[in-house]
Order: structure tokens, then sequence, then C-alpha cells
């Protein structure tokens, strides 16, 4: 229980996906303009993140190191994303037409989404479990989260901040990142234990 | 031998994952009209909005299932209407694009000022006041509202006075309708003269508010050959149908508030 | 006559109070603790002090040239931004690396946004931050207090905080509570902050809620969470300890990185409380004032959003 | 029925099956180089942390160390014996512990009569410019020599003891948690001589 | 992009034009993750160039093959093809730059240049003029992200590829090589990039100012969005 | 009773020069000009034309409308001309301008009006012209007349007069106190409503003494002191205040029972029906920097402004603005040809060093627009979304329940133009509404 959550807490604070590992900064730069969005697109990731772990690590476990197949991690790790994100935007659409116009334009854009495959290869590299591996994604998810939200809250205001010309768009916003990221750095000797 | 292993697995993966989701968007089908998707590529892509839409996926959609006139899209011109018409199979004919006016010569040396304004730059914020600091009623006042709202920076505004940029206007309506003053039309981009005046005052009133303003002598009128010219309420009016661009007019006014606006596409 | 009235939109008339006016106040207040930082720490506390509002307005003076913008610096912010990072540096900090501190905090942190106002994060604050992630060894090396100085082991001291994480013996309250102490050149006498936070009360520049939550916050949590187990802590050890003081009356209550209605400002204010004692408690860095007022900056806007009051007569949109 | 869900399994089909074939074949061509790039890696960083050895045998885990009744603590991860010339000589121990930023691996070399040959991070997470100076020299030479009985002892001046070690300058954490490693891999190995 | 495209063109388009980093701000995590030294940059722009052109060439080749159901799914594993292959390479060839890059090297799979050109220029071009954009866009993705790493890892580390370089200028700024200081500089450079290249705005200036390519609401250069 | 206050509010100086100032009856002007719309509503038709000769009292607009009352003719004389000319608002309004023949001959309309029943209060009223004395100029008879199935059961009568330099309503306390409490009697009766609170800003105490004298045996009607902070006397808060309620967002204060009215308003309600003279007169107080005898005048509508501060001793110094109502809520006129209105209660006319407002600085985020906002909204983010055309977000800012009190203006140390900048949103929204 302890180790899940060291595991929660570090994924989400102390090497928050996007502020201290650089993974997901499309999206995050992409889609924090305002909060609902950035809502929305939390939502679909962390959704997708805890999905998508739980089927890798089956993939790993079952299919790959029993044939020695390691080496193949990064393109059965992929493809099952891939098809799993297609598949779960095409049954939402069908079934849950409300879930999906609030979450459904996001699917497609998680699959290039470094912090999905990340996780996964990240659990390779950590030989986690099938809940930690879980649980990870759920870290990594609620932490892309936090992170994705503050943002779109300092993008929100930066909308009518009087920057240079310059600067205006994605370079401010990318100086706020950096600054976003400088106050991350005060969770980085988080003792977890 | 050894390769044998790992392209079963993933080929079967692939395999199984080709099956599923072949046949999963099948039962799972959800109609979507491709003509939107098509119509969508054909429109430029902005995502302006200045269609009065949800970007260019709401244009595209309005245009197939609403049956929308292209031309609504301002961003793309006549090419873009032309191609989507052909797409959807709809002979438009030739379109006559419309560009931007201002109505008003008044900048700061040739109109007098009311009062003193201090506050918000804003056409609607002055023109509350008072209706705002410009002795004529009926001038631009500068201030930029119109400005703010032209997706395509085809306004700038110098010496108290909106002046549209043609080469960039595209039509779009915005500014019209923002103009407080309502002095912004709409003329075709093909016809030639036209008063820049908008001045009701009689006269005398105009002249001694403006320098440049019509101050309905009907000169212009008497001497049209057209008879495209006419008097609306102390404003001269040419009726760009019968307009021929002769240029009479303009050279006869003695307020040079005619001008020549034929624009160079 | 008639031309040359001035009509304007109402109101007519305005307060006395301006922008202006309320930097000044800062300043004054934040006089008590410079000259305690001097007393306490010599004269290359007042060169540190010199040299750091001098290069921070300078730059704010040349950034506003460069982007071809009007003159601020009659506003007093970037004064108030030198002072208060030079209160929260080590007294033995070389000189260029506070000049750098300054260049981040006008130009990074509060030009590139616009300038006063735009900015997200406290300037001084983040500045502090940067130069503790870049120049780590330098922003932690504390020296005595000169009123304490005994020959032996002059150069490297440890701050009240340092010595709880790093053991050894705690300081007395009394010293802690004058400045008698080991610590960044401003934030060690209580006392004399106390006095500037009391002045900016009665001058109506900030309202009691920040330094009120935010210290009773940390006192509340010190409390609880004591070494032997809970409620078993020393609140005042870690009220009067490190920079708190400071930072609950100068740097939490900057008007243009905390939240605008009571409400949003009395759960930043505890947010701050929170993370500071997070920090304080479960990290390995001996200090977490900075971090935790820069973090409650970052939350801020979604804080502004949630609080937003209902108005007269009505319910608020969210 | 085959246009909609056949064909295009097929083709999926295809790209995969050729994109595999070509990756198992590139594997089989660099497997061995990898496998010997890892071999030759470890042995350098086993190297580093005892010179004198030529070959290090193979690794006990702890576990294994645990069933056979050796006090390993839970920072010991790994026990190698250094040979030279096919001859014992000593231990390399590798060894975590958890610093400012995560946790800190190591390797550390101790010979039979309880001399440090060598320290070497093999991985950590601390800052750089500051605990990052623990896996310099600078740092890792003060451990060289005879172990201590006990446990060294991390001070943050001019070290005036053989047991004392002088902490980075503002590092404290990091100092300290390389050396309780140290500490570990002495105790691991003062207790199996003194067990056996 | 109305204009035609000659074989110069482009080349020369991932350079300045269209240059995925400075530009249309492509494949960031990388760009920000593996930069905090130049020789980091040279190595993962390799990388990354390697695939771009062995996947640019083979999807080009089967675009007209492989149908809309399983385009995504067959591209990418084109594409994690050559990513593996160059994976593997590097293990085996370069393990140093190999352990810095981590598992940006896998990550490759799913930068969004790659995907991004296979969609917008691949899916529609012959396979030279895939593979040219392929050159182009790898050499524009690696330049700038080596002058980011040697920007970092100067102010950083005050080295440059390894060499000592500012002497005693100045001490270093660690912060540039931590993750606050990767935000900083990119946003930095991404100024003057725009600043130095501001030719007359073309258009109306309402591209989607991130050009992320990940085809968020209102992004003109979406790539995949939506399509799926 | 125990008051609750409404939350925030600001206190400029006073500057109430004129408490003492017994008010002085002016003389007819060279010139009248009634313009044909000086309430809300519906503007009404000219019924002369030029060259007609007219009498005091006489009928000069009405309209058909409900919302909408008539305007009368000030003097007796002959009409130069009927035509349009700008006020203070963007459209330029109908004006009659009169020359007066200075012999003040009554028209004949002019007698008691005979009121036995409700039906005939009300039309006494719209007859009378009045609309609110207050400021708002809203047609009194329609305030009196709310939708069927609301109860009122509270009338509140306004003195609060926060507003800095304006003391007209305090000299109608003392000069004419008995018609207060008998215009009060009036609107009970006509209306059923069984109370009237009568509620007074607590820097004029001789003001509370004499009211309270004055009723002091009824029952029915009680006089309040009210904390002296501004707008104590905008309808909500004096409701509030007063009583508690809150008037929701958007409805009228009959919405809680209340109806609320100015005390110079109940005042003339008197008058009228005891000598059936309609409003053409009005107590204005003329004050300011440049003012060099501030005074309360008694002013026949339609006299030009320039006229009223020439018989106020004329300018001390050369005036930068001119004010007509205070300096919060006042409009600044950009002649003084404009003439005095039914709902002018002062005129202000303010040198250059206080005419002229301060630079506007970039927002600091101190708050205090936030304090000291009394509807509690975020004048700083309505600021900032209307600046950068945000109009979507607007929407959820409450914008249109603004009262326009010009607080958060006053108390921004970077003086900013807030006020401005939110009636600019109420009206880019009330566009939007349009469309
Ligand atoms: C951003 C940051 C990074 C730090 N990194 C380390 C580190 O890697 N190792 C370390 O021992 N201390 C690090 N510290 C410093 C510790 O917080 C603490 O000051 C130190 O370990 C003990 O202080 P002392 O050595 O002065 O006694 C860091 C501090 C900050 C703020
Ligand atoms: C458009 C409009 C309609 C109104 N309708 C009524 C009404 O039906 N009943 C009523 O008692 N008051 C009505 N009022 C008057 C208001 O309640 C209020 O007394 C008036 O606006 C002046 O108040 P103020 O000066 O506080 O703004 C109305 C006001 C306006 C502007
Ligand atoms: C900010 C503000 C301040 C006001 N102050 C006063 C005041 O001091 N006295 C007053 O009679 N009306 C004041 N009013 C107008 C009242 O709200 C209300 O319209 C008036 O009392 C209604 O009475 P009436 O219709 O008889 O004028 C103020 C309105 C506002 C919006
Ligand atoms: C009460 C108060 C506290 C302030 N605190 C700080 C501070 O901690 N750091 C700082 O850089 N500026 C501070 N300032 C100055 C100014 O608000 C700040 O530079 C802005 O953040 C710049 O936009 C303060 C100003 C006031 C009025
Ligand atoms: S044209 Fe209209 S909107 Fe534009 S500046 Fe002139 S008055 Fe304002
Ligand atoms: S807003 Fe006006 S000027 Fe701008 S493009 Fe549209 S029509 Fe032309
Ligand atoms: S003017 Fe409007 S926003 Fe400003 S304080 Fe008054 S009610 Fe509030
Ligand atoms: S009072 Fe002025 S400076 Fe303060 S928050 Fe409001 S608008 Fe900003
Ligand atoms: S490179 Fe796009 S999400 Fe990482």
């Amino acid at each position: 229980m302890k180790e899940l959550f060291a595991i929660l807490i570090g994924a989400m604070l102390v090497e928050n996906f996007v502020l201290s590992k650089f993974l997901g900064i499309c999206p995050f730069l992409g889609v924090s303009k305002k909060t609902s969005t950035a809502l929305g697109m939390s939502g679909a990731v962390v959704f997708v993140l805890v999905i998508s772990q739980a089927v890798t690590w089956l993939t790993n476990e079952y299919l790959l190191k029993p044939n020695n197949l390691e080496y193949l991690q990064t393109i059965a790790f992929i493809l099952v994303i891939a098809a799993l994100v297609q598949f779960v935007e095409t049954v939402l659409k069908k079934l849950m037409p409300s879930l999906y116009k609030a979450l459904g334009v996001y699917l497609p854009l998680i699959t290039t989404n470094c912090a999905v495959l990340g996780s996964a290869l990240i659990f390779v590299e950590r030989d986690y479990g099938f809940v930690e591996s879980v649980v990870f994604g759920f870290a990594a998810g609620l932490g892309f989260t936090l992170a994705l939200i503050l943002f779109s809250g300092v993008r929100e205001r930066l909308e009518t901040a009087d920057i240079p010309e310059a600067f205006k768009g994605m370079p401010i916003t990318l100086i706020a990142a950096s600054l976003v990221s400088i106050t991350f750095m005060g969770f980085a000797s988080l003792i977890i234990s | 031998m050894s390769i044998l292993v790992p392209v079963a697995v993933i080929s079967g993966l692939g395999l199984a994952f080709g099956l599923g989701l072949s046949y999963a968007s099948k039962v799972f089908e959800v109609k979507v009209d491709e003509r939107i998707g098509k119509v969508r590529e054909l429109l430029p892509g902005a995502n302006c909005g200045a269609c009065g839409y949800s970007g260019c996926d709401g244009l595209a959609e309005a245009i197939v299932n609403e049956g929308v006139h292209a031309s609504r899209c301002p961003v793309g011109g006549i090419a873009v209407v032309n191609a989507i018409s052909d797409f959807m199979g709809v002979d438009e004919g030739s379109i006559d694009v419309n560009v931007a006016r201002v109505l008003c010569q008044g900048n700061c040396d040739n109109v007098k000022m009311k009062y003193n304004y201090l506050g918000i730059e804003d056409c609607h914020a002055a023109n509350v006041l008072a209706g705002g600091m410009d002795a004529c009623n009926y001038g631009c006042l500068g201030l930029g509202s119109c400005k703010k709202v032209c997706p395509f920076d085809a306004i700038v505004v110098e010496n108290g006075l909106a002046t549209i940029i043609a080469e960039k206007c595209t039509g779009c309506g915005k500014c019209v309708a923002e103009c407080p003053k309502a002095i912004i039309k709409l003329i075709p981009v093909l016809s030639g003269f036209t008063v820049k005046c908008n001045s009701h005052d009689k006269g005398a009133i105009a002249r001694k508010n403006c320098k440049v303003g019509c101050i309905a002598c009907q000169k212009c009128v008497k001497v049209c050959p057209s008879e495209a010219i006419t008097m609306m309420d102390n404003v001269a009016v040419i009726d760009s149908q019968k307009c021929t661009n002769c240029g009479e007019c303009a050279a006869v006014c003695p307020q040079k508030c005619i001008t020549n606006t034929i624009v160079q596409r | 006559m008639e031309n040359t009235l001035f009509v304007n939109s109402s109101p007519h008339i305005r307060s006395e109070v301006t922008t202006q006016r309320l930097m000044l106040d800062v300043i004054i207040a934040l006089i008590p603790a410079a000259f305690a930082g001097i007393y306490f720490f010599g004269i290359r506390a007042a060169l540190l002090i010199a040299v750091t509002v001098i290069s921070s307005v300078g730059f704010e003076y040349i950034i506003r040239k460069v982007l071809k913008r009007n003159n601020t610096i009659g506003d007093f912010s970037a004064a108030v931004t030198g002072l208060i990072l030079a209160l929260n540096l080590p007294p033995t900090l070389p000189i260029w690396m506070a000049i750098v501190g300054s260049l981040f905090a006008i130009v990074i942190v509060k030009q590139l946004f616009g300038g006063l106002g735009y900015n997200f994060v406290n300037p001084a604050l983040a500045a502090r931050a940067f130069l503790v992630v870049s120049y780590g060894a330098r922003m932690t090396t504390w020296i005595q207090p000169l009123t304490k100085a005994t020959a032996v082991d002059a150069v490297s001291y440890a701050t009240p905080m340092g010595v709880l994480k790093g053991g050894g013996e705690l300081p007395q309250l009394i010293d802690m509570f004058l400045g008698n102490i080991g610590g960044s050149l401003g934030e060690t006498s209580a006392l004399a902050l106390i006095i500037g936070g009391i002045y900016l009360l009665a001058r109506g520049v900030i309202s009691w809620h920040i330094p009120v939550v935010y210290v009773g916050t940390v006192g509340l949590f010190a409390w609880i969470i004591g070494p032997e187990g809970i409620f078993t802590g020393n609140p005042l050890f870690h009220i009067l300890a490190g920079g708190l003081m400071l930072g609950a009356i100068f740097m939490a209550t900057d008007y243009t990185t905390s939240p605008m209605t009571k409400k949003g400002i009395v759960i930043y204010a505890f947010g701050c409380g929170l993370l500071t004692m997070l920090f304080r408690l479960f990290t390995n860095m001996p200090e977490g004032v900075s971090y935790a007022i820069l973090l409650m900056n970052v939350a801020v806007p979604m804080i502004d959003r949630y609080t937003k009051p209902a108005r007269f007569g009505g319910k608020a949109h969210v | 029925m085959f246009k909609d869900i056949i064909k295009p399994s097929l083709i999926l089909f295809l790209v995969c099956a050729f994109v595999t074939g070509a990756l198992a074949y590139v594997n089989g061509v660099t497997k061995p180089i990898i496998d010997e790039n890892a071999r030759i890696a470890e042995q350098e960083n086993l190297k580093s942390a005892y010179i004198d050895a030529d070959n290090f045998q193979d690794p006990k885990t702890a576990d294994l160390l645990k069933s056979e009744g050796i006090d390993a603590g839970d920072a010991i991860e790994k026990l190698y014996i250094a040979q030279k010339d096919g001859k014992s000589i000593g231990y390399v121990v590798a060894v975590s512990s958890s610093g400012y930023g995560g946790k800190i691996k190591m390797l550390v070399g101790i010979d039979n009569d309880f001399n440090i040959k060598g320290v070497s991070l093999i991985s950590h997470k601390e800052t750089p410019g500051l605990g990052a100076k623990a896996s310099e020299p600078n740092f890792t030479d003060q451990f060289l020599g005879k172990a201590p009985e006990k446990t060294f002892n991390v001070v943050k001046r001019v070290p005036n003891d053989e047991n004392e070690i002088q902490a980075i300058t503002a590092a404290t954490v990091s100092s300290k948690a390389v050396t309780r490693g140290i500490d570990d891999a002495v105790a691991l190995i003062r207790s199996m001589a003194g067990g056996v | 992009m109305a204009e035609k495209k000659t074989k110069v063109s482009v080349l020369l388009n991932g350079l300045l034009n269209e240059n995925p980093t400075f530009r249309l701000l492509l494949g960031m995590c990388p760009s920000l993750a593996v930069t905090t030294m130049a020789k980091n940059g040279l190595g993962m722009g390799a990388a990354a160039t390697f695939v771009l052109v062995g996947s640019n060439l083979v999807i080009s080749l089967i675009r007209k093959i492989v149908p809309d159901k399983v385009r995504i799914p067959a591209y990418i594993t084109v594409i994690a093809g050559f990513t593996t292959i160059v994976q593997m390479l590097m293990a085996a060839f370069l393990p140093e730059i190999n352990k810095q890059l981590g598992i940006f090297i896998p990550l490759i799979v799913v930068n969004c240049i790659i995907f991004a050109r296979a969609e917008m220029f691949a899916q529609k071009n012959g396979p030279l003029l895939s593979v040219l954009d392929g050159i182009g866009m790898g050499a524009g993705f690696t330049i700038a992200i080596t002058i980011i790493g040697s920007v970092r890892e100067i102010l950083g580390a005050g080295t440059w590829m390894g060499i000592p370089v500012t002497v005693n200028l100045f001490e270093p700024a660690v912060m540039f090589i931590l993750p606050p200081g990767g935000f900083l500089v990119m946003g930095l450079l991404v100024a003057l990039f725009n600043h130095l290249t501001k030719k007359k705005k073309e258009g109306n200036g309402l591209e989607c100012e991130s050009g992320c390519g990940v085809g968020c609401p209102g992004c003109s250069k979406a790539a995949n969005g939506g399509e799926a | 009773m125990k008051f609750q206050d409404f939350k925030g509010g600001v206190h400029p100086s006073q500057k109430k020069n004129t408490m003492e100032c017994a008010t002085v009856k002016m003389g007819i002007p060279e010139k009248i000009v009634i313009p044909m719309v000086q309430h809300i509503g519906a503007p009404c038709q000219a019924l002369v034309k030029k060259g007609d000769s007219v009498k005091v009292g006489q009928v000069l607009g009405n309209s058909d409308a409900f919302v909408s009352v008539p305007v009368h003719s000030s003097v007796s004389g002959v009409v130069s001309s009927v035509d349009e000319r700008i006020i203070s608002g963007s459209k330029p309004v109908v004006c009659v301008e009169i020359k007066p023949d200075g012999l003040q001959e009554i028209s004949e309309d002019v007698k008691p009006p005979v009121v036995d029943s409700k039906e005939a209060f009300m039309k006494a009223i719209r007859a009378s012209g009045l609309t609110g004395l207050g400021g708002a100029g809203f047609p009194t008879h329609v305030k009196l007349n709310p939708p069927k199935d609301t109860k009122i059961d509270t009338l509140i009568i306004n003195g609060a007069e926060c507003e800095p330099y304006i003391t007209s309503d305090y000299r109608e306390c003392m000069e004419n106190t008995s018609n207060i409490i008998e215009g009060i009697n009036h609107v009970l009766k006509w209306t059923g409503i069984p109370r009237a609170l009568i509620g007074i800003e607590d820097n004029k105490p001789e003001a509370i003494k004499k009211l309270a004298e004055a009723v002091d045996s009824m029952n029915s009607i009680s006089v309040h002191s009210l904390k002296s902070r501004y707008p104590q006397g905008a309808e909500k808060m004096l409701i509030k205040t007063l009583t508690g309620r809150e008037v929701p967002s958007g409805k009228l204060p009959s919405e809680v029972g209340c109806l609320v009215m100015n005390v110079a308003s109940v005042s003339f309600v008197a008058e009228y029906l005891k000598t059936g003279m309609p409003l053409i007169k009005k107590r204005v107080t003329v004050d300011g920097s440049s003012v060099k005898t501030p005074k309360n005048v008694e002013v026949l509508i339609g006299t030009p402004i320039g006229e009223v501060f020439n018989f106020s001793g004329g300018f001390i110094s050369e005036p930068a603005k001119l004010i007509m109502g205070g300096p919060m809520m006042g409009v600044a006129l950009y002649s003084d040809e404009i003439p005095v209105m039914k709902y002018t209660n002062a005129l202000l006319a303010l040198d250059e060093k206080d005419g002229k407002i301060p630079q506007e600085y970039a927002c600091i985020r101190c708050g205090r627009c936030v304090d000291v906002c009394p509807m509690n909204l975020l004048p700083f983010d309505i600021d900032r979304l209307v600046k950068a055309n945000l109009h979507d977000e607007l929407e959820k800012y409450s914008v249109l329940d603004c009262i326009e009190c010009g607080a958060c203006a006053y108390t921004c140390p970077s003086k900013r133009l807030l006020t401005q900048s939110i009636r600019l949103g109420k009206d880019v929204l009330r566009r939007r509404a349009k469309k």
C-alpha cells in the first residue's frame, strides 16, 4: 500500500510528467488555452492512460516476455495503444455520444502523445507489477491533469496580458511553463515513505 | 525460423486489430455525410469565424446540411467559392465581391471638436457621451472600434479617421455591424465613385463642422451624365448600377468628398 | 469655451490612493527589516541591497526602452521587487549573482509578461528560486550574525531550519524573534518585519487576511505534527524560523500574484501555510516558504475562477 | 464484407508482417553486439569500483545471500566477487541509498582486509551542481583506504579524523546518502567475514 | 502552400519556413527533454531523421494500397518499425548516447513530426519528394535541437559538446540543464526565431499559434485530428 | 430595528458646502429649451410648433405610451424653434425652444386635480409630468402601478443623498418637511401600502431630527439614520439596509415588496395635489471649484445651465468640466447651452485640476474594486475582458447587474476607467442580445 502511495505521489508531483519528465508536452501546450478544454483533455488522458497501462502490461507479460520478444515492445505497445484508442473512440461515439462529445475530440490526439507510450516504457524499465503499472498510469494522468489545469488558468490570464509582440503566442507560453516548472522543483525532494 | 515467432505475434496483433476495428467501425457506425469533410477541405481553414459559424467545420456543415452559400466565407475569395460550388453541383454564377468603405473623411484636421474626450479608446464609449467628440454627429470618431473587430487587419486608424485597406478587406462586414455611426458600407469592388460623407446636416452646418463634408450643393447631381446621383437627406448618393465611372462628379465637388474607390484585385 | 470642455464617463473624482504611493509604502515598511539585515550581517548586506535595488530599477528601465514601451520606473514596483529580492538572499552571495537575479525577476518574470500587474508569479521569489536551483551552494551558504561572531566557524552556519534538518543546537526563540540568527539577510528579524507589517496594515496597503491565515496555518500544523507525535510541536519555532514572516507579510501579499476576493485570499493563504509545512517536514529542503508561495501563485487563476463572488441578488456564474 | 473488413485487416496484417520480419532480422544482427556492450559496460563499471581486479564472478542477489544466512540489509542489491588472475581478492557490493532526488545506486569495492578500493555511482537523480558532485572523485576518493570499524562520519568542515568525510557544500543530504550506502556495504562484508 | 513544390524548396522548407521545432513546434518532448547537451541534440536529430526518411519513403510507397480504416495503425506500425531499428542500431553502435537519450528513442514513434509528415506529406506525395521532405525536416529538427542543446549546455554546464568553454567567465547556472531551463531556452529561441524571420504576416495571421500538429480545435495544421 | 448593511461602498470626501444655503429662486432666463425626453421611456411628440405662444404649465409634448410622461412649459412666451439637438446621449432629441415674454401667464389647464380613486391618483401623477427626481428619471406613475400579482408592503423614501456636493434633497427635507409627510401619506393612501420608511444618511442629523419630529405621532411612517457611505442612496442598497431584503438580479424592487421614491418626488406629489402646477421647476445645487458662490437654486426647467452658473456669481476660474448631477454619477456636458431637466439635482463646474481625470495605468490586481463593488461584481475582470474583446467570456460576469455607481473606478489606485469599461461591456452585451 505504501509503495503504491509512493508511486502515486511520485508520478504526480515529484516526477510530474509534463513539468519534469517532458512527456506529453504537445497536448500540454496545445490544449491548455482554455480551462474547459483542458479539463476534457485531462479526463481523456487519465482514462486512456489507465486502460492502456493495463493492456500494455498484459501484452508485455503474456505475449512478449514468454517469446523473448522484448525488442518488439515499442511496436507492440504502440499498436495496442493506437487500436485501443480508436476502439474506445468508435464505441463511445455510438454508445455514449455525450461522453464522446466531451472527450472524443481529444482521443485521437492521445495516440500520438508521448505520455501514454512513455509510461508503458517506464513500467518496463522499472519492472512494475500489474497494479503498480496501473496506479502509475493513473498517477501520471493526475499529474498531467494538475499541470494542465493550473497552466490553463495561467494561460487564460496571459490572454489579456500586454505581452511584447515577439513573445506573443508560443514563446510566452513556453516561458510561463518554465516558471511553472520552477515552482514544481519544490516537490523534487519530497520524501515519500 | 526465429523470425516466425515475432512475425506471427505482431502480425497476429495487426490482424486482430484490423478485424476488430473494421468490425467495430461497422457495428458502431455513425453516419456522417462525407461531403462535409470534402467541403471542409476546400475551405481555407483559417477558422476565423468570420462567416458566423464555429470555424470552418461549422460552415462546412452548414453548406452541406443547410444549403448555405459558400460565399459566406470571406477568406477564400472567389476561388474557394467556385470550387465549393462546383463540388456541390450548384452553379453560382459569378458573384460580385464587396469591400468596405468608410463614408467619411473627417480626420482631426478636417472636423471640429465638440469637446475634449477623456476615456476609453472605443467609438461606442465616446458615442454615448453626446454622440462623440466630433462636431459632426455623423462622422467617424476615429477610436477604432471597427479596427478591433476586423479579422483581417484591414483597417488603419490615423489622425482620428478610420480607413480601409481594400487589398486586405474581404468584405466580411464585421466592421459595418460594429460602427456606432453606421458609416461603413459594403460597396462592390468594381464600382467606382463614392461620396465619402454621411452628414445629414444642412449645408451651412456641415460646412461649419467639417472642411470636407458634403454640403448638398447639388453640383454633382447636375453634372452627372448618367443621372446616377441623387440627394438623400442632405447627402449625395451615387447609384453604383448607373455610375459609369466617368469621374465628372469628383471633379466638380467643391468639398472634395467624392473619391474614386475602384479596387484592383 | 465650448470646444475645450472635458467630457468623460462618470465618476469624475478619484481616490487619493495611487499605485505609486502603495509601492512607496511597501518600501517604507521594509526599511526596518533592511536595517536589521545590515545590523546583523554588516556592510555587505547594505551593498547587496543597494546593488539589487539599483539593478532591478535599471533593468526595468532598459527593457522598457528595448521593447519601446513607456518608462515605468516611476511606479516604484521595480524597486520593491529589488528590495524584496535582496532581503531573500544570503549575505555572502556574490554581487554578480544578485544582479543576475534582478535580471531574471524584472525581465523574464515581469516584463516579458507585460510588466506591472501582468506577471503571474512573484518576480522576487521566482528569481530567488532560479538562483537556488542554479547556484544552490552559494544560495545556501549562511553566515553567523555579526553580533554572535565567534572566530570559529563563521563562514558556514546553519539557519534554524537547517539545524532542525541537520541536527545541532536549536537557537533561542528570543534570538529568532530579534533576528540574531543565520539566514537570508532580511528574513531573520521577525520583529522588524512585524513592525513593517503593522505599518502596511495601518496604511491599508494590505489586509490582515493573508499574514494571519498563513502564519496561523503554519502554527497549527507545526503544533499538530510535532516531533514526538501528534500535538507536540512547537508552533513558535516554525513561525519565527526561516522566511515565513517575510513571506507572509510581504511576498504572499503581493497584489498581482494573489487572488482577488477575500474568500480566495483565505484559501490561498491556507494553501501557502499547508505547502510550507509540507515542504518543511516532508522534503529534504530546509525551507519551503518560497516554493509554497510560488505554487500558490500558479494556482491563483484557478482559485479566482472558483471563488467568483455571488453577485448581489443572485448567484455567481462559474 | 470483404471490402469492409477482410481487406483492411489483411493489409494491416501484411504491413505488420513485413515490418516485424525486418525487425527480427535487424535484431538478429544487433543482439549479440548489444549484449556484448552490456557485458562490457557492466565489467567496466565494476572495474571502476575495483581497479585491481580483472574479473568479476557472477553476482549473488540479496535474496540469495539471505538464503545463505548472510545478514544483507535492505540496501544491498548484489554482491560480486572480485578476482585477479583467477584468485579472489575482494568484493564489489552493489548497494542503493536514498538521496536528495531519489535512489542513488553505487558500487563499492572492498578487499579482503576491509580496505575500500573504489566507489562508483552508477545512477542517481541528485541535482546537477549540487548533489551530483557526490559522483566526482573529489568526494568519493575520501573513502578510499581502511574502512572504519563502525561507520563514517559526515562533517561540514575540513575533516580531522580518518573516519570523517567532508560534506559537499549545500548537499549534505546527498553526501550522507552516499556515505550510508558505503557503510552498508562495509557492514555486509564485515558480517560475512565474521560469519564465515 | 500554394506554391509549386520544387525539390529544393521541399528540402529547404524544413529548415526555415516550416522548421518543425521553431516554427511548427512539433515534437516538443524530445526537443526539451534531451537537449541538456549539444551532443544529445545531434544524436536525437540523427535518429529522428533516419526514422523520418525511412517512414516517409515507405508510406509514400504504400499510401495507395492502404485503406483508410487501418491507415493510422498501418502507418504507426511502419514508423514503429523504423524506430525500433534505430533503437537497436544505437544500442549496438552508440551505446553512450543511447543511454543518455533513454526512452526518448523509442518515443520517436509518437513524435508528432514523424506522424505529421507522414499524414501531411508522404500521404500526398511520391517517394522522391517524400524522402527529400524527410531529410529537410530531419535536418531542421536536428539543427534546432542542437542549437537548443548548445545554449543549454553552455549556460547550464559551461561546456559545449563536452568541452569547457566558459572558462571562468561565469559560473554556469544549473537551471538551464534542468526542466525549467528547457522551457525557458526554447521560449526565448522561438521568440528570437520569430523576430528574425518575421516577414509580412501572410494571410490573416489566424493560424493556430501552437501549430503543434495535435489537431486541437482551431488548428489549421492539424495532422490527424478528427480523422481517426 | 437591526439594519443589515450592504457590502462594499466608498467614502469620497463629502464636500456638502451648500448644506446651509437656503434655496434661492432664480428668475426667468433669456430662453428656455425643453427636450421632449426627460425620462426613461417613450419620447414625447411635440404638440407645438414654431411661432405658437404658450403659457406656464401648458403641455408641450405628450405620448400615448404608458411608460412616458408629458412635458410642460415652464414659462409663458413664444415658441422660437422646434428642432433636434444633441443633449448628452448618442441620439439627437427633439427640443422646443421658447422665448419667454416675462409675464408668466398660467395656463388655464392648471388646476388642482380631483383625486377620488386610485385610478384618478395615477392619472393625476402622470399628468403632473413627474418622473423620479432622485436622478434616474423613471416615470413615477409607472412605478406606482406594480404588476397585479405583486404585493408591496413597504414604501421607502430615499433621502440618502450620498453623492458629494449635492444638498438639494437635504434642503427639501429642511424646507418642505410637511409636504414630504403629506406626499407620503397620499402615496400610502392610494396605493394601499401599509408603511413607509424614510432613510437619511447620518451626516444630515438636522434633517433626520426634523423629519422624525414631523412623523412623531404616525406609526405608519418611520425615519431611519443610515451610515454615510456611497452608494447608500442606490435603490438596491437602500432596500437592503432598511429591510434586509435583496432585490434579485435583474428584478425590480417590487419583487421584494418595496417601492422607492425620492424625498423630492413625494414632496412634489403633495404640492401638485394642492396646486395642480405640473413639474416645471427644480431645486438644483450649484457648486464646484469654478463656481463663485455655491448655492441651492430653484430653477425653471429648461433654463440653459450657463445662466444658472451666472446666477451663482459666475466662475472664479475657467471651468474645465461641467457636470449635471453629482461627481460620482453625473453626466459631463459639452456645452453650457444644455438646459436644466426634470431630474437635474446638481450642476457642478470644475476647474482644470478637478476636472481632468488621471491617466490610466495597468491594473495591479489589488482587489480594491472587488471589495468596494456593492453589487459584488469583478470590475477589473470585466474591464480586462472588454478591453480584449473577449465577449463570450463576458457573459459570465453579470455585467448587466452593475448599477454604474462608479465606486470601483473611484477607488482604483491605477485609476482605471472601470465604470466606463463596464458600460461599454453592457452596451456590447445588449447589442449582442439584439442580434
Ligand atoms: C532545487 C534544489 C535542489 C537541491 N539539490 C540537492 C541535492 O541534489 N543534494 C543535496 O544534498 N541537497 C540538495 N539541495 C539542498 C538541500 O535542500 C539542503 O539544503 C542540503 O541538502 C542540506 O543543507 P547543508 O548541506 O547546507 O547542510 C537542493 C536544494 C534545492 C532547493
Ligand atoms: C426599463 C425600466 C423599467 C422599470 N419598470 C419599473 C416597474 O415596472 N415598476 C417599478 O416600480 N419600477 C420600475 N423601474 C424603476 C426602477 O425600479 C428604478 O426605480 C429606476 O430605474 C430608478 O432607480 P435607480 O436610480 O436606482 O436606478 C423601471 C426602470 C427601468 C429602467
Ligand atoms: C449609485 C446610485 C446612487 C443613488 N443615490 C441616490 C440618492 O442619494 N438619493 C436618491 O434619492 N436617489 C439616489 N439614487 C437613485 C435611486 O436608486 C432611486 O432611483 C430613487 O431613489 C428612486 O426614486 P425616484 O424615482 O423618486 O427618483 C441613486 C442611484 C444610484 C444607482
Ligand atoms: C503589498 C505588496 C507586496 C509586494 N510584494 C512583492 C514581492 O513579494 N515581490 C515582488 O517582486 N514584488 C512585490 N511587490 C511589488 C509589485 O506588486 C510586484 O513587483 C508585481 O508583481 C509586479 O507586477 C509588492 C507590492 C505590494 C503592494
Ligand atoms: S468607422 Fe466607425 S467604428 Fe471605425 S473608427 Fe470610425 S466611428 Fe469608429
Ligand atoms: S471587418 Fe470590414 S474592413 Fe475588415 S475585412 Fe471585414 S468588411 Fe473588410
Ligand atoms: S460601477 Fe458597477 S462594477 Fe463598479 S462598483 Fe459600481 S456596481 Fe460595481
Ligand atoms: S482597483 Fe484597479 S488596480 Fe485594483 S484590482 Fe481593481 S482595477 Fe485593478
Ligand atoms: S512530442 Fe508531442 S507529446 Fe511528446
